[in-house]
């Protein structure tokens, strides 16, 4: 008896916490079946500042892993989004729209992306989203996008799966795993002329994608593979090095990202391998020459391949790199440049949406409208085909010449690879 | 004889040292024999090099690599395996303690790193302060821990503290992320580079080709883990706390009954083992060279494991489990693929891991050095 | 024959010798104990008997059938119930599912038959409840069936052990201890249920116990066991005169009082 | 004040109130829902009907009949509104169904298991193989699956392999059971944590050398079983768009299908636990858990026992781990990680060890909170930094709130601090396991 | 004689079970008083409830004119009680002379903690045999005198023994009763729960007869011995 009294106020005093926290936002969503009818009486506290009449609120949803131990890297895509929805957001604003972002944490989970990407879909104000880090997550959730015309553009999935399915709302600004490993793998062979290389990734499927591709196009060139390698350990290499040094291979090729492979090029360094690393674009990172040092500078030294222009290469970049610090406390993390990017399209696309609808735009139309946008973003060119991918990605090959983070912009491009979009499949 | 079993210097020195040893030697000795004879085997099926070459070749290495993360695990798996004796239940927070440890001892290095000092510093000397460091702090957290969120649940059913640790568990990783983001605006926290761990010592063995190479770091991680063993050695054996230790793990009512103050020893079983843990973490820090909140994860899993492969509650199999388990890991993640021709590599070691520890546990239910009657009455 | 029969039992841990050479014989229908101070191995003798422990060496022989190597599930079956010296209840079990876990053994239902509810399920639960109220009469406990088990006075608790030991059918009842910690009212009860369980159900009853009123009251045969050898068997009588039983047993003093009351 | 609620809850549950309640909270509820489809709290409140159901007093007729109402009839309306409803439901049932299978494992039978989403694997990559074009890439690279590849078999399959999941996972239970059961405790826990690594290691690896589970890329597209006919689906259509406001499309029919799977599933599921429970076997884990000297002594075969708990548990998680891949028509190797082992613990223990519906509520507890309380809460946070809004008596302007203090980060912080203050305060769990009371025929004690 | 030891109405349970009801019993400076009573009737309950293991529900218990119904184990034990629990309750991997070590825990003074040592080792030769060897390798017999020998150590005010013939041979027996005799005139105030309730009897000045947790008889141990029912019940005499 006292058990149910208990589960019953135990019940009561949730439902009223909720209250308290989801009550100002309840009161303000509209029905789901007429958004822009109902929207304006809800908008009368817009800001007088952003001029013009109120045309409702339009929300960008982000998708990505804010908590556990992926959040660096999905915490750098909500930021970078939020970045350029701040500072790129004015034009949307100042035609009347409130432009607001919702922050969502997928955990890394497939269960919670997908439930999240149900939630998003329901949420009529969200017209684009950007997200996630995760294949694994992007996949399954963005089947709901799908069926909900909801455009959503990608920072950081590169398994080819992700638009092969032909979707019309699932874009990214990114490449491909099978697009930057042979770009990676003709540099290693054709301009280093490596004769033999050591693959390792890091077991996800962006890692193990790229490393994939990348032994297909050796074998294809006859460049020897001594070893092709996953690794979940974040720590301790001891164990990969030790039959690394004894092979010396001419190049360590290394899919993954920034914070586990910096550790793996110290103690590979440190353990007597002398010949050159490359990585892939989840090495865009100063940090990793915080962690790495001068492993990254001696030797047969370090080179990498990215989408995103240098900073000295591009204005722009370095105005995001420290504009991102100033806001964040912290220097932009690998994806961090492809989410403002990412941002950078949807608001475009919501805008030449809502210009050509001539009020609040419906989903449909932003979706296609995303397909149409061309900008020269952080991350050099940006426009679609007709499954969302970059018709052609170029690659920049950096050599890293910093072996602590304030020196990462004497990085210099020592190659550029232009690469088409294989769109579906073979 | 007996004389000399009851020297001090002997007990408590000498025999625990000839102890880790025979352990280590033993358990490199046995591993690197079964190996030779695979590659004896094994041979036939890789044709680009000679295997039996090539795992001689990396052989010294392997070991060495084996045994410098297995004292590791060792000096991790002691406060597992102490919460254990005396409490019962796997203290699953403890690989949260072991990473605060980690962290705390990068940060004060970067912090002599950014008033100017630590270049000038004797490294000894820092690396020293940041083992002290963060055993007290993380000693301190552990007994916090066991105040707040175990204390209350003495005497609840024994899979209620252990809920209670994985909220710790959840709570210390973002807890610790949300510090580190507010204090840095990130949180990779990244050891400073100075001194010379590095670096390798070089030793010419005639009888082989190539030159043992040891890494000073590997050396230093060793060399403090042995200390600290044999340090807690001295403590519970030789002193009146580490004999009230032992008696409350053995019987919690008898213990009292000599005036022995319960919870105090427990106070301070945790904080032992979670000064261990701190000064575990900082040892690894100079390995991995970088943290973050969710690298204690990994370790403490790798530890819990060892503790029991040991038998839980036993000191000695904690190092003993330590050991095993560093070398096995080791040996399977060099030596897979190579033998494999590619086939299975480096990814399959915790499965060779467990499935190892599956093996003992079938044909010593208790861990290799654990109670065969393994239930308290 | 014998209803059981141990020949030249040892169970040893370690360096300790727990049981030594126990060759034993209960008859059919007797009520036959075992004595002995405490630590003298009864109750090991006792794991011995019902596959908890396998002895070292000797012969247990059960309705002709040996018990060696048997688990405990296979000699309960066999038709060997018991009970325990500290109460062994489950505790967070109503009173009537411990009665019902001590029918495991002859229960027919089969996960279809769970799984399905089949008649046969319904009939047997339904019978199996009927047989279990019966049993909580007949060892005297009332209003209880809903009760967890932990929450019984101790009286109650020892009276359930027996219900739960008695719903298997068994052959033979091995009962340890099982007036401790009653008061002589419970205990002149506990005696006239043994009687019963013996004289109503034809059942076998071996038990270890220190209450001499219980011992001398109703025991056949009693064996006396020490140092885990037995010391000693026979009639009651014999075993109150007998002098080696006083030395280790009853004491020096109840041997003085013995013989200045005769 | 307590007694004012004890004597309140004792009015309340008297003869037709507790209806009234009901119908009440439902038709409250629903309205609210149907009018702002994104409100938690009208969500909530709907969701506290089967609660008030679960707990009042009334015939159980009416019981039935208006659960079947909310669950028949205004459930899947509303969800056509707001899918994410329905994704919240199917998640509850996904996680009550592993929590009821290791709640037999742990809470029965007390054998501590820290690796069971190994058998969820089990199921979601059994149909996910067959269930893919995965079986003509076997030897094909990861990632570079042409999209031309035949499915190899139809997706009416799913229904055979749904029980052959079950099948499977049973048999992983076995198998997993005979070598470690002489292991107590917690060594039990590590060797059963071992083996969920594997398990995951393997899915992790096995794209070579034949690509069984295509490695971390993971396998898609996976069918999911065929909606009903056309017929049907028009006819359902012409009544329901009136109601929700658009023609559904067949996007929202097949998440109406997959709830009702999943339902009907954890209807299964519960059933086979309730049953389970109440019978020889159920009764033998409990004896187990409790005695296990005593209970092998009446008789109870140890080692048959705890094989079948393993079995019966794994079944659940098996069944369910065949319909998620169909749902998703996606698994990769990161749905098995260690944390959801952990996070299906917490819900059993969170809710009440042993107890049914106990272990029910807890793991919707858990989802609800994991996926749309905590996530609700931190998107208003998030609203209020945005907003010029201002904490009224400190003064202190949300917008100057310190990014890295952004609450969305940190749910894993405060789902800690709920697993720790519940074990302190709540240590037997939500709704604790109570024993079944039988009619007896035996005279009622009164309570006091 | 001063009143050292008294329980007051001592309600205590065990979760739900009433293990004591109204307990109240005294002892007195320099007395052997035992306890008798058959298994379960309370007597070690009544042992644990004044060593502060488990603490009375309702009543008090009092030492020395202190109140130590609710102090804790480790403070009373600091207080000078000594408790040799049932079952010896010896540290199975401390060696013997650890054990006894653990003994003096709360002794601080270096040359007592030797004296004592000494008085045990004189008492149990046995044990200085067997120093170094662990505690749970010792016989039943050993461990007896290991687990009072501990309870030595501590130089009680007053020892309380919970059934030290538990297991042993008669001679061993003799031996242990000959000590407790010996350590009481010698100054030790002494609390015996017993079994063997003759053997109590005859070397306690008084004794108390407990059944199911509440006190049934108290008087003088040589007219308890005479007592009619505490021969029929415990002694084994019709």
């Amino acid at each position: 008896m006292n058990k149910r009294l208990f589960a019953l106020l135990s019940l009561l005093v949730v439902a009223s916490m909720a209250l308290a926290a989801c009550g100002a936002p309840a009161a303000t969503e509209a029905p789901a079946e007429a958004p822009a009818a109902t929207e304006a009486p809800a908008m009368t506290e817009a800001p007088a500042s952003s001029g013009g009449e109120s045309m409702g609120t339009i929300k960008i949803a982000t998708q990505s892993p804010l908590s556990g131990g992926q959040s660096l890297l999905g915490v750098a895509i909500k930021n970078g989004a939020e970045l350029a929805l701040e500072q790129l957001g004015g034009d949307l604003r100042g035609m009347g729209y409130d432009v607001q972002l919702a922050p969502y944490d997928d955990q890394a989970t497939p269960d919670v992306g997908v439930a999240n990407a149900k939630n998003i879909v329901a949420d009529p104000d969200i017209l684009c989203g950007v997200g996630h880090l995760n294949s694994g997550v992007m996949i399954p959730s963005s089947e709901e996008y799908h069926t909900a015309n909801l455009a959503f553009v990608s920072p950081a999935n590169t398994n080819p799966v992700v638009t092969t399915r032909g979707y019309a709302e699932v874009n990214r600004v990114v490449g491909r795993d099978d697009v930057q490993a042979p770009a990676a793998e003709s540099f290693a062979f054709n301009t280093l002329g490596a004769k033999s290389v050591y693959i390792i990734h890091d077991k996800t499927a962006y890692g193990q994608g790229v490393a994939e591709f990348f032994r297909g196009a050796a074998e294809a060139d006859g460049l020897t593979v001594v070893a092709f390698e996953g690794t979940e350990e974040t720590a301790n290499f001891d164990a990969i090095v030790t039959p690394l040094v004894a092979a010396q291979p001419d190049v360590v090729f290394f899919a993954g990202i920034y914070n586990q492979a910096g550790v793996f090029f110290k103690q590979a360094r440190d353990a007597g391998f002398e010949g050159t690393f490359m990585g892939t674009d989840g090495m865009d990172a100063s940090d990793l020459a915080d962690i790495a040092g001068d492993a990254l500078t001696t030797g047969g030294g370090m080179y990498y391949t990215t989408v995103a222009g240098p900073a000295s290469a591009y204005p722009a970049a370095a105005q995001f790199a420290s504009d991102f610090e100033a806001k964040f406390g912290a220097p932009p993390e690998p994806f961090a440049a492809q989410a403002y990017d990412s941002m950078h399209v949807c608001l475009l696309a919501i805008q030449a949406a809502a210009e050509a609808a001539g009020g609040m735009p419906t989903r449909q139309q932003v979706a296609e409208a995303v397909r149409q946008v061309t900008l020269d973003g952080l991350t050099g060119s940006i426009a679609f085909d007709d499954i969302g991918d970059l018709p052609t990605a170029q690659y920049f090959i950096l050599k890293v010449n910093a072996a602590t983070k304030d020196d990462w912009g004497k990085n210099e491009i020592v190659d550029i690879l232009e690469v088409a979009s294989p769109g579906m499949g073979e | 004889m007996k004389q000399i079993a009851e020297n001090p210097v002997y007990k408590f020195f000498l025999f625990p040292i000839g102890q880790i040893i025979v352990f280590s030697l033993g358990a490199s000795l046995v591993l690197s024999l079964i190996t030779v004879l695979l590659a004896y085997i094994f041979k036939f099926n890789v044709t680009d090099f000679d295997l039996v070459e090539r795992t001689l070749l990396i052989l010294p290495q392997v070991v060495i690599n084996g045994l410098t993360i297995g004292f590791v695990y060792s000096t991790i798996a002691l406060g597992y395996t102490m919460v254990y004796g005396v409490l019962e239940f796997i203290n699953f927070s403890h690989s949260e303690i072991f990473m605060v440890g980690g962290i705390v001892g990068i940060q004060l290095m970067a912090y002599f790193e950014h008033i100017g000092v630590l270049s000038t510093m004797n490294e000894y000397l820092v690396i020293g302060l940041a083992i002290i460091l963060a055993m007290a702090i993380s000693g301190g957290l552990a007994v916090t821990v066991e105040r707040v969120a175990y204390k209350p649940l003495r005497g609840a059913p024994r899979l209620v503290p252990l809920i209670s640790a994985i909220g710790m568990s959840f709570f210390l990783q973002d807890f610790v992320r949300l510090i580190l983001s507010l204090t840095t605006g990130e949180f990779n926290v990244i050891l400073p580079k100075f001194g010379t761990f590095d670096e390798f010592w070089v030793i010419a063995i005639p009888a082989m080709a190539n030159p043992l190479r040891i890494q000073i770091k590997s050396a230093i991680m060793v060399g403090v883990t042995i200390f600290m063993l044999v340090l807690l050695n001295f403590l519970v054996n030789g002193t009146k706390v580490g004999k009230a230790i032992r008696a409350v793990a053995q019987d919690r009512s008898s213990a009292s009954l000599m005036g022995i103050n319960v919870n105090q020893i427990i106070s301070i079983t945790f904080l032992i083992g979670g000064a261990l843990g701190g000064a575990a973490g900082v040892l690894f820090a100079l390995k991995a060279t970088k943290l973050d909140p969710f690298s204690g994860f990994f370790p403490g899993l790798k530890a819990f494991t060892a503790a029991v492969l040991g038998g839980i509650g036993n000191l000695t199999g904690a190092l003993l489990g330590g050991l095993v388990l560093g070398l096995l890991e080791a040996f399977s993640a060099s030596y897979l693929g190579i033998f494999t021709n590619g086939a299975f590599g480096a990814e399959y070691k915790d499965i060779f891991a467990f499935a190892i520890l599956i093996a003992v546990l079938i044909f010593r239910p208790s861990g290799l050095l654990g109670e065969t009657v393994g239930q308290k009455a | 024959m014998a209803l059981l029969q141990t020949n030249e039992v040892v169970k040893r841990f370690g360096g300790l010798v727990a049981v030594n050479k126990m060759t034993f014989s209960v008859e059919k229908g007797r009520i036959v104990s075992i004595i002995g101070p405490n630590g003298a191995g009864k109750t090991t003798f006792f794991n011995s008997l019902t596959g908890i422990y396998t002895p070292e060496e000797g012969k247990i022989e059960f309705n002709g059938q040996s018990l060696i190597g048997l688990r405990p599930d296979q000699v309960a079956s066999a038709g060997i119930a018991r009970t325990f010296q500290n109460i062994r209840l489950f505790g967070s079990m109503t009173v009537l599912e411990n009665i019902l876990v001590g029918m495991h053994v002859r229960l027919k239902q089969n996960p279809f038959d769970i799984l399905l509810r089949s008649k046969h399920f319904n009939d047997e639960e339904k019978e199996s409840e009927e047989q279990a109220k019966e049993l909580m009469a007949y060892v005297g406990l009332k209003n209880v069936g809903n009760e967890l088990a932990h929450n019984l006075p101790y009286g109650g608790q020892r009276r359930i052990e027996i219900a739960r030991a008695l719903a298997a059918n068994p052959t033979l009842l091995l009962l340890d201890e099982p007036t401790a910690g009653m008061n002589p009212n419970e205990t002149e009860e506990a005696i006239k249920l043994f009687r019963r369980i013996r004289d109503d159900k034809g059942i076998t009853i071996l038990m270890i116990e220190h209450d001499m009123r219980v011992v001398m009251g109703i025991s056949e045969h009693i064996s006396v066991m020490d140092y885990g050898e037995k010391i000693a068997e026979g009639s009651p009588k014999e075993i109150r005169s007998n002098q080696r039983v006083i030395e280790a047993y009853l004491g020096r003093g109840a041997a003085v009082a013995h013989e200045r009351k005769q | 004040m307590k007694k004012f609620f004890s004597d309140l809850y004792k009015k309340a549950n008297t003869g037709i109130w507790p209806i009234v309640i009901a119908l009440a909270f439902m038709v409250v509820g629903a309205v609210s829902v149907y009018q702002s489809p994104r409100s938690l709290t009208a969500f909530l409140i709907l969701m506290a009907t089967p609660m008030i159901l679960y707990f009042m007093k009334m015939d159980m007729k009416v019981k039935v009949f208006i659960g079947l109402m909310l669950i028949i009839v205004i459930l899947p309306v509303l969800g056509i509104r707001n899918i994410f409803y329905l994704e919240v439901i199917f998640q509850m049932a996904v996680f009550a169904a592993l929590a009821l299978g290791l709640n037999i494992v742990i809470g029965m039978a007390g054998l501590l298991d820290l690796g069971y989403v190994a058998f969820y694997a089990v199921g979601a990559y059994t149909w996910a193989i067959f269930g893919s074009k995965q079986l003509s890439l076997l030897h094909s690279i990861p990632g570079a699956a042409p999209a031309d590849a035949p499915f190899a078999l139809a997706p009416q399959w799913f229904w055979l392999f749904l029980f052959l999941g079950v099948g499977l996972a049973a048999m992983m239970g076995i198998l997993l059971g005979l070598p470690v059961l002489r292991l107590r405790g917690d060594y039990l826990a590590i060797v059963t944590l071992g083996f969920g690594e594997v398990i995951r290691v393997l899915a992790l690896n096995l794209d070579k050398p034949i690509n069984l589970t295509n490695g971390p890329q993971g396998i898609t597209p996976i069918q999911r079983p065929p909606l009903p006919p056309e017929g049907i689906l028009q006819f359902l259509r012409t009544i329901l768009t009136p109601i929700v406001g658009h023609p559904p499309t067949d996007a929202e029919f097949y998440n109406v299908m997959f709830y009702f799977i999943a339902l009907i599933i954890i209807g299964i599921v519960i059933l086979v636990a309730t049953r389970l429970e109440d019978s020889r076997i159920g009764r033998a884990w409990t004896a187990i858990r409790e005695d296990e000297t005593a209970a092998i002594a009446m008789g109870v075969p140890l080692v048959k026992m705890k094989l079948a708990a393993f079995a019966a548990g794994a079944s659940f998680a098996g069944a369910m781990g065949a319909l998620y891949a169909a749902n998703r028509t996606f698994v990769s190797p990161e749905t098995f990680s260690f944390q959801v082992s952990i996070g299906v613990l917490t819900m059993v223990i969170l809710g009440g060890l042993g107890s049914i519906p106990g272990v029910i509520f807890g793991a919707s507890a858990v989802v609800l909170l994991n996926i749309q309380i905590l996530q609700n809460f931190s998107l208003y946070l998030s609203d209020l930094r945005q907003s010029d809004k201002i904490i009224p008596i400190i003064n202190f302007a949300w917008k100057d709130l310190s990014n890295q203090l952004d609450p969305a980060k940190y749910q894993k912080l405060v789902f800690g601090l709920i697993l720790i203050l519940m074990m302190i305060f709540r240590p037997s769990g939500l709704i604790p396991a109570e024993r079944r009371q039988r009619e007896l025929g035996e005279d009622k004690i009164e309570e006091e | 004689m001063a009143k050292l030891l008294e329980l007051t109405n001592v309600h205590s349970y065990y979760g739900h079970i009433h293990a004591l009801k109204g307990v109240s019993l005294e002892v007195n400076e320099g007395e052997i008083v035992t306890l008798i009573g058959s298994n379960g009737a309370g007597k070690s309950t009544t042992l644990r409830t004044i060593s502060g293991i488990l603490h009375a529900r309702e009543g008090t218990v009092m030492f020395n004119g202190k109140d130590i119904t609710h102090t804790t184990p480790h403070q009373i034990v600091d207080m000078g009680v000594g408790h040799v629990p049932e079952g010896r309750g010896i540290f199975p991997k401390l060696t013997v002379q650890e054990n006894l070590d653990m003994g003096a825990y709360t002794v601080n003074d270096s040359k007592l903690i030797k004296e004592r040592m000494e008085l045990v080792y004189e008492t149990f030769p046995r044990l200085k045999e067997r120093v170094s060897q662990y505690g749970g390798t010792l016989s039943g017999g050993e461990q007896q005198m290991l687990a009072i020998g501990r309870g030595l150590m501590l130089n009680p005010h007053i020892l309380m023994l919970d059934e030290p013939s538990m297991g042993l041979a008669p001679v061993l027996v003799d031996l242990i009763f000959d000590t407790i005799k010996r350590l009481n005139e010698q100054g030790t105030t002494i609390l015996l729960v017993e079994q063997n309730a003759l053997m109590a009897l005859s070397i306690a000045h008084r004794g108390y007869v407990l059944q199911t947790g509440s006190i049934a008889l108290t008087d003088d141990a040589a007219k308890l011995k005479k007592n009619e029912m505490v021969q029929k019940t415990y002694l084994g005499i019709e």
